[in-house]
């Protein structure tokens, strides 16, 4: 809001969509990070239309050595991806994740929001704090909101950071995500309750709270 | 039950085997599980649920005849597929509470489909292109400079205020120590009980002030406030009436006379 | 040298001009630094010319939001100059001034000329270098003669700005001790009665500060 004050100049045009489309250009070039409509326009002059210079922006520099991208509500230019051979010398070593951590990252992206007693139920297996905690660090997951259950379990979900590294537009561009929902597997399928021999005693206290959604 | 390991294929046993070597490198029973699924090779929403929890119990008893310690869970899901197994065998009893084999059934099949299904999406997930792999960010990225421009803003009643602070310092001195300007309700009490016992009248509560107190504003204020309370006090006691005609009227105070009744 | 080793498919051909292009947009915009054409041509398949590529990519981006410039003997993307704005951020900030600033300020402002030594003296407290930087710098205060004694310390005065802002015609018309008490502001009293220069006092921290030192 702070930032409105620099450019009041509202008595003033904004400039031709050329112009505008310059500056949308420049400032996504300069960024490393995908910026908001929101962002490009509270740094370009009052009146401008970013939305729309994107459009053109991105028509521009189709089938170029860089694009112009969407990352969730965001927008950035990466290198085309047909070029990364060239890139060797920029590629920086990932940490090695372990298949729990894809697993878990997966489940995620999938089910999201997701509580962690659904990723266990999921996995079958109990989730790691580690695991969590790299994707946290990652910036791949984030915590969502509280699931309104008993207990209010805390949910997660990918980030735009995951979105950006992995160059998905949303989660909803995820492979196969449409056929997996259409087989019912995004589902969260209840258990028949048993009587006494529950499956996964260890953790009934937090089973509840997958079926009251 | 006996036949059930006899009814293994020699191939099933090597695998069987095989997996328990292995038993470190998966990921609880479900994995376990999956794996075994995938020697029924059809689709698996068609596996044989009945035979997996065969294929399951035999690798658990190799285990114990291996004398290989097995993780509780292992062991829960052997005695829960040992349940689903009598379950799905044996005619449904009507009067059994709770869902049928076929129900455990199908939704240990949902599991396992799921499971593998989550793996498939998160293998194609990873054979995506990556930013910092296959593709690439601003290798130069400029940051916005955040110019922050700060603004002191003062007015003159700051400024002679300030001024007014400094100058008086010296007038100043700790609030305790302000005794000598400041007449206490104690030593105004005790002064009006000498005194009261003179006033038949109607007199101002100014006059009975303490002598040297009534020039000095601030002297003034303090004796003021005292004598009024001591009067107030007095009144409380019984040994005076006090009265104002109005607001910031002068207060005035006698000694009250005996009483009537 | 080394990195030619990658590429020594020299019995292919290289790849068309507008291929190569896309691939020196690539390299420029993803590497860290400024890139020579050697090096260029070290990352780009056998039998590329760089250099060529680089004529028709700097024209492609002429008067375009980001421009293909030389650095040394190297090339880079930067932003076009004009659009530099866009790379900063005003925000402005108002505070109050602190209470050692207006107290060092008022008694130059009542006492001009006046010593640093001199205010120190009629504060009772050092004044700080930051202080009278911030003061000079704001333009408010300004160095006056040297005071023709030992040492021969500078003094200072207060300024036409300093003036202006306070809606003086000259420091003389600062009221004096005199009318300053009549005005209730040097009321030698405990906060209570500070009271009558208080009301237009927003600031009502500052009343507490009076008796910490």
């Amino acid at each position: 809001m702070a930032d409105a004050t620099q450019s009041n100049d509202s008595l003033f045009e904004a400039p031709p969509m050329a112009e505008q489309e310059r500056m949308v250009e420049a400032i996504l070039f300069a960024t490393a990070e995908p910026i908001s409509v929101r962002e490009l326009e509270a740094r370009m002059p009052h009146g401008c239309d970013a939305a729309e210079a994107l459009v053109y922006l991105r028509k521009r520099y189709e089938g170029r050595g860089v694009n112009v991208v969407k990352v969730g509500d965001a927008w950035a230019i990466r290198t085309a991806p047909d070029l990364g051979f060239l890139m060797q010398k920029e590629t920086v070593e990932t940490r090695k994740l372990s298949r729990a951590a894809i697993e878990t990252l997966a489940i995620i992206a999938y089910h999201q929001p997701v509580t962690r007693a659904e990723i266990e139920e999921i996995r079958g297996v109990s989730v790691s704090r580690g695991t969590i905690d790299q994707l946290l660090e990652m910036e791949w997951i984030r915590f969502g909101r509280r699931r309104m259950t008993p207990g209010r379990p805390v949910t997660f979900v990918v980030t735009q950071e995951f979105l950006d590294h992995f160059g998905l537009e949303s989660a909803r561009d995820l492979p196969g995500l449409k056929e997996l929902r259409s087989a019912g597997l995004l589902e969260s399928r209840p258990p028949p309750s048993l009587g006494a021999a529950g499956e996964e005693d260890e953790d009934d206290g937090d089973q509840s709270e997958l079926f009251d959604d | 039950m006996a036949e059930d390991t006899t009814e293994q294929t020699v191939a099933e046993r090597l695998a069987a085997e095989a997996l328990i070597v292995d038993v470190e490198g998966f990921e609880g029973p479900l994995d376990l599980l999956l794996m075994l699924s995938r020697t029924q090779k059809v689709d698996l929403r068609k596996i044989s649920i009945l035979h997996l929890a065969n294929q399951y119990l035999a690798f658990v008893e190799r285990a114990k005849k291996l004398r290989l310690e097995l993780a509780a869970d292992y062991l829960v899901m052997a005695a829960w597929l040992a349940f689903l197994k009598s379950r799905l065998l044996l005619p449904p009893d009507p009067s059994e509470e709770g869902p049928s084999g076929e129900e455990l059934a199908a939704h240990l099949a949902f599991q396992l489909e799921r499971l593998q299904a989550m793996r498939d999406v998160a293998a194609r997930l990873m054979a995506r292109d990556q930013k910092g792999r296959d593709f690439f960010v601003r290798g130069i990225p400029e940051d916005v400079a955040r110019i922050k421009r700060v603004t002191y803003t003062a007015n003159l009643l700051d400024l002679m205020q300030a001024y007014a602070r400094i100058r008086t310092k010296d007038e100043f001195r700790p609030f305790v120590m302000d005794r000598d300007s400041v007449f206490t309700m104690e030593q105004a009490l005790e002064r009006m009980r000498g005194l009261i016992g003179f006033a038949g009248t109607w007199t101002d509560i100014v006059s009975y002030l303490p002598p040297g107190w009534e020039n000095d504003p601030a002297k003034r204020r303090s004796a003021t406030a005292a004598t009024f309370a001591a009067s107030l006090e007095l009144v409380k006691e019984g040994k005076a009436e006090i009265r104002q005609s109005g607001t910031f009227e002068p207060i005035h105070l006698r000694k009250r006379e005996g009483r009537d009744g």
